[in-house]
């Protein structure tokens, strides 16, 4: 019981650490410094602590400190308890959709079974989608709420799309689920030990179009219509500021890494590396005796993990700067009339092959 | 344990199920029901209904009423509009309903025995997404399917009642083409 | 069976975009009616940038006119000044020295890439493509070292002078410059790819906001949005000034007037410039580059400093202002826009009895409405920039 | 559309009324339909993200291998410790030149002030010792200079010229920005480069 509670609590620590601690913050430094790379400039790098810029990363403390000192504004005429609630709504599904993602196997330590999985939840997948379906009323209402008619048509563009993208999102992966034939992750994981079973291979369409699906979920561009600032202003949060505004930036960012991680999961051979199942891990680690190895062979597989999902968030962090932003209805055309058959028609191409 | 967090999520689904029927303003209204919905996935889960849980998130919470506050926020419902506080009858109506409808509860719960739950022992299967599914489609196809042909039709309603009219003079004026078309 | 728009009773929502919006560029309000995000109409309101150019240059001297067109259009301010010294140049029946000519030529060309390179990339920006936005900010950043190579400042340019030039190009100019185009073009090609097949970026500005010829014209559409629709009229090919008739060029069109067209045409209009500045480095003759006529000039520094009847000639001018015959005078010059014309009325006195310019961008931002109604509201974003409304210019 | 058809027949350009000859137009728009390939998104938008990651990967080679002569291959200026090279030909704050004696060049004689368009300049004049025209007060309003260089182009005794300064040019208060003579005057030797510009561009092989 005791060591259950440890393990949990580590766990749960580690991920926290990971998504809050790590991601968040160097997220925005990511996105910043990438895209200036990217477009051959140098990017932020101004904030310093005696002179030591570590080329920008201390724009995210200095970031962190000017939001929790602005001006936490609401607009007259608004809503306060929904204005109030929507940043929250929208960040809590981000953070605790990543429970169910598993970082890495199952391994014995100090005779206790440790799997590296906060929660190894039966209907691991089916919880993302709750939660991220959940993810959607922050936007739609920190849109109604502000008493403004941008946010309100950014609120109105925010529910349509979410809602048609998971709808696409979750036939999109009914392929990868008569694959493996499991909805729990960790199995899901387990079985593309092979490299030649991980899901890219199984599931070619099915990926691009699950990526697809999750970018627009998460309002990212090229999907950024609720929040096209060029068209709208900003979109739903056009009216915030200060700390609330950055939890809506916040859950962006951390679905970014929770899609990524789902990816990896799903489609990348999840904590695997290619050709190494964790058995040959064990028994290479031999030598720092039992425990040892598990421990290495864990952290083996955290860092494979974490490796494949920063390759995509990098990806996404490219898809972003690079391509322009579609036009609402095309956002929807695309969902209807383009992913929503091509899904099917992926479902069917993959009952005729793996079902028989 | 369990039990602490059936009451927390039981008080929780029935305080804002109250605030649902008794808020004023219609979107508080429809988060109040969300509310609800979420705790009642709660407990779901605690009955070890998964499934159902993820389910209920999903489709009704997740679904169905972004749509509802879609068309609220869309038609912009007026506080009072839409209500029915003046007519007496029709609350009347309701109340003689609720009160019927609690009073049978309470004979079934006293005939029952007085146990309001039973932790399930020997169901490790129960809930589960495989066990659900066989059921589905075994003992239940029948009824699956009914529903299943249900919603196709209502469908096949929505579109046809929202499909635009091509040869209304109101609807053509809306799009003007450049010259080539 | 119902019909939702007639059993509910809807109302359409109106809403100011600007004058403080992202799309707008310069300062401009769009007043919007919209069902849904269809607009059902369209006002633009303009005049947010009037500085009163018009009568300003009422007060100056013909010569201190010069600076104030630079803030016409000032993404190419450069055309502007080359204009308007046409302009005064023909009302006084003077023809400028070859060298000087092909100067302005360069200078011109040099300032048409700047402003097709910002109207692309600002049209990048607002659809949402930022790399493409900047690839195109360096090239014309780049240009814009050029030009202030050749005249001491980025934008406000001051450069042309009636009658010539401030100065001659500065040393290694041709060097630089074709140095600077070959960074250009690579940059071009980068954008070229990042977006012309891009099938978002087609999506967004295909088929949108088109114009037939005959209509376009009617509105007064010139520059690149009239040769989208089809039409190869072009001042520098239909009435050639300065040496645009030795050049080398070709006019792009497109077809359909649509603002993907307006885009591709913008897009070429960039590969000629920069090919027409070429031919122009390869055919300049030596030589002057001011007219022989002191009473129209700014006397040289060496006359004015070491002769007094120079010296007292050049008081004269400066503080009387040069003194065209009296007239009326139009002459047009191809804008980045379109038709950048000045109307001149002179009563013989040093200072303009009128000056009335004809800025390409007002009669293509009073086709917004008739382009933009029925369409959705993220479609003003592409339209708005391709149409490329430039404040300053449009309210004078 | 079908007045476009019948170009070939006609000699002159029906919209235009000039020959097509000398118009030659070039159609830019060639494939109006897109391939299967380019209407899938998916490859083009590869093809997109190569581009942004080439541009990327470069920029990431020149921070670390740096070109000669370069601090990286980026383009930005890291401002306040880089600087630009300005040209010769660049117009900064407007200057007053002194003689070796620091006393003024400028004789008031009052072009400038006539041929300012923004009317920034305002000069009071004095005679010194009876004879030496001089300005007593030299008002230049910097909130009003447009920097356009006329004044040094009209001035006959290079006493006013554009200086390379650009750092200072910003205040938060509009009264400081009004300078007075002294805080224009500059030595002639620190402005020598533009002096000899100004009498390059200026002299009289260009007229």
């Amino acid at each position: 019981m005791l060591a259950d509670m440890i393990e949990s609590i580590a766990k749960i620590l580690f991920i926290f650490g990971m998504n809050i601690g790590f991601f968040a913050p160097v997220l925005g430094w990511v996105e910043r410094k990438q895209s200036a790379v990217m477009q051959d400039r140098i990017g932020a790098n101004r904030a310093d602590i005696f002179g030591f810029t570590v080329i920008g990363l201390f724009h995210s403390i200095a970031d962190a400190i000017k939001v929790l000192t602005k001006e936490d504004f609401i607009p007259t005429g608004a809503n306060k308890f929904f204005h109030t609630a929507a940043p929250f709504i929208s960040l809590v599904p981000a953070i605790v959709t990543f429970c169910v993602i598993p970082f890495g196997g199952r391994y014995t330590l100090f005779g206790h079974d440790v799997n590296l999985v906060i929660s190894d939840l039966d209907v691991g997948l089916l919880f993302i989608f709750a939660f991220s379906s959940l993810a959607t009323y922050g936007a739609v209402l920190g849109g109604w709420s502000s008493n403004n008619n941008w946010s309100l048509i950014g609120g109105l563009r925010a529910s349509a799309q979410m809602l048609s993208y998971e709808v696409a999102m979750g036939l999109t992966i009914i392929g990868v689920l008569m694959v493996y034939g499991s909805l729990k992750l960790t199995e899901i994981g387990v079985m593309q030990e092979n490299f030649f079973r991980w899901g890219i291979f199984m599931q070619p369409l099915g990926f691009v179009l699950f990526l697809t699906c999750a970018i627009a979920e998460n309002k990212r561009a090229p999907f950024d219509v609720p929040e096209a600032e060029s068209e709208i202003v900003a979109g739903y949060f056009t009216e915030y500021s200060g700390m609330k505004f950055v939890m809506f930036w916040m859950g962006e960012f951390l679905e970014i890494v929770t899609i990524s991680g789902i990816v990896t999961t799903l489609f990348f051979g999840a904590w695997h590396l290619p050709f190494i199942t964790d058995q040959m891990l064990l028994s290479f680690f031999q030598f720092a005796g039992s425990n040892g190895a598990s421990i290495l062979a864990m952290l083996v597989n955290i860092a494979t993990f974490f490796i494949k999902v920063i390759f995509f968030i990098w990806m996404q962090m490219t898809i972003r700067w690079t391509l322009p932003r579609f036009r609402y209805d095309q956002v929807m055309k695309l969902c209807w009339k383009m992913i929503l058959p091509l899904s099917l028609i992926n479902i069917f191409i993959t009952g005729l092959v793996f079902l028989r | 344990m369990q039990l602490l967090i059936f009451y927390i999520l039981a008080f929780g689904a029935v305080i804002s199920a109250l605030l649902m029927v008794t808020s004023k303003k219609p979107v508080s209204s429809a988060m109040s029901l969300i509310a609800t919905m979420v705790f009642l996935a709660g407990l779901y889960v605690l009955l070890d209904a998964h499934l159902i849980a993820a389910l209920q998130l999903i489709v009704y919470a997740g679904a169905i009423m972004v749509l509802f506050l879609f068309v609220i926020m869309l038609l912009n419902v007026d506080e009072k509009e839409g209500r029915m506080a003046g007519n007496t009858i029709l609350l009347q109506f309701g109340a003689i309903l609720a009160i019927g409808l609690v009073f049978i509860m309470m004979v079934s719960l006293v005939k029952s025995g007085g146990t309001l739950l039973v932790f399930g022992e020997g169901a490790d299967q129960f809930g589960t997404t495989k066990a659900v599914g066989k059921l589905l489609f075994t003992e239940y196809l029948l009824p699956f399917e009914i529903a299943s042909v249900l919603l196709l039709a209502a469908i096949v309603g929505a579109v046809i009642l929202a499909k635009r009219r091509i040869d209304d003079p109101d609807q053509k004026e809306r799009i003007i083409p450049g010259h080539k078309g | 069976m119902s019909d939702i728009t007639k059993d509910f009773n809807t109302e359409h929502m109106v809403i100011n975009m600007g004058p403080s919006h992202p799309v707008t560029h310069g300062t401009v309000k769009f007043l919007t009616t919209l069902d849904g995000e269809t607009i059902v109409d369209l006002k633009v309101d303009i005049g947010y940038l009037h500085r009163g150019f018009e009568k300003m240059c009422e007060n100056g001297t013909w010569q201190q006119v010069i600076p104030y067109t630079d803030r016409l259009n000032y993404v190419s301010p450069l055309i502007n000044n080359v204009g308007y010294a046409l302009a005064v140049e023909k009302l006084i029946g003077i023809d400028v020295p070859e060298r000087c000519k092909y100067i302005r030529v360069i200078a011109s060309e040099l300032s048409r890439i700047c402003d097709h390179l910002t109207n692309i990339a600002a049209g990048g920006l607002e659809l949402g493509a930022f790399s493409a936005f900047l690839y195109f900010v360096e090239a014309r950043d780049i240009i814009w070292d050029l030009i202030e190579m050749l005249c001491g400042a980025r934008v406000t340019a001051n450069y042309v002078r009636i009658g010539g030039l401030k100065n001659d190009l500065p040393d290694n100019f041709k060097e630089k410059t074709l140095e600077v185009f070959k960074k250009v073009r690579s940059l071009w090609a980068d954008v070229d790819k990042l977006l012309t097949k891009n099938r978002i970026f087609i999506d967004r500005v295909k088929d949108i906001a088109a114009m037939p010829p005959d209509e376009a014209i009617a509105y007064g559409f010139t520059g690149p949005c009239l040769r989208s629709c089809g039409v190869p009229y072009d001042v520098r090919k239909a009435q050639p000034y300065l040496v645009y008739d030795r050049m080398d060029f070709e006019i792009p069109i497109g077809e359909t007037g649509d603002n993907f067209d307006r885009y591709l045409v913008r897009m070429e209009e960039i590969t000629q410039s920069l090919s027409i500045v070429e031919q122009a480095f390869d055919q300049i003759p030596p030589g002057p580059i001011n007219v022989d006529m002191p009473q129209y000039r700014w006397q040289s520094k060496d006359d004015v400093y070491n002769r007094i009847d120079s010296l007292i000639f050049h008081f004269k001018t400066v503080i009387e202002g040069i003194k065209p015959p009296p007239g009326e005078i139009y002459s047009a010059v191809e804008g980045a826009n379109g038709e950048l014309g000045f109307y001149l009325v002179s009563d013989g006195s040093g200072k303009p009895y009128k000056i009335k310019v004809r800025p390409p961008c007002f009669a293509l931002t009073a086709a917004m409405p008739r382009m933009m109604k029925g369409r959705f509201i993220a479609d003003i974003v592409p339209t708005f920039d391709m149409i490329n409304m430039i404040g300053g210019e449009c309210d004078r | 559309m079908n007045k476009m058809t019948d170009i070939d027949q006609k000699k002159c350009h029906p919209m235009v009324g000039v020959p097509i000859e000398k118009l030659r137009p070039k159609q830019v728009r060639k494939n109006l339909e897109l391939t299967l390939w380019e209407s899938l998104y998916i490859f083009e938008i590869i093809r997109g993200m190569y581009i942004t990651t080439r541009h990327f990967v470069l920029n990431m080679i020149g921070f670390v291998f740096k070109p000669k002569g370069q601090k990286r291959r980026i383009f930005t200026v890291y401002y306040p410790e880089e600087k630009v090279t300005i040209p010769a030909a660049y117009r900064g704050r407007p200057v007053l030149v002194t003689w070796k004696n620091g006393k003024e060049k400028c004789v008031a004689c009052g072009l400038c002030e006539k041929i300012c368009p923004a009317n920034a300049i305002m000069i009071v004049a004095e005679e010194r010792d009876g004879s030496d025209r001089y300005p007593s007060a030299y008002t230049l309003d910097m909130s009003r200079c447009v920097y356009c260089g006329y004044c040094e182009e009209v001035c006959p005794k290079e006493a006013i010229v554009m200086s390379a300064e650009y750092q200072g040019l910003a205040e938060r208060d509009r009264s400081k920005m009004i300078y007075s003579k002294e805080q224009l005057l500059r030595s002639e030797e620190s402005v020598k480069d533009r002096i000899e510009y100004i009498r390059r561009i200026y002299s009289k092989c260009s007229y």
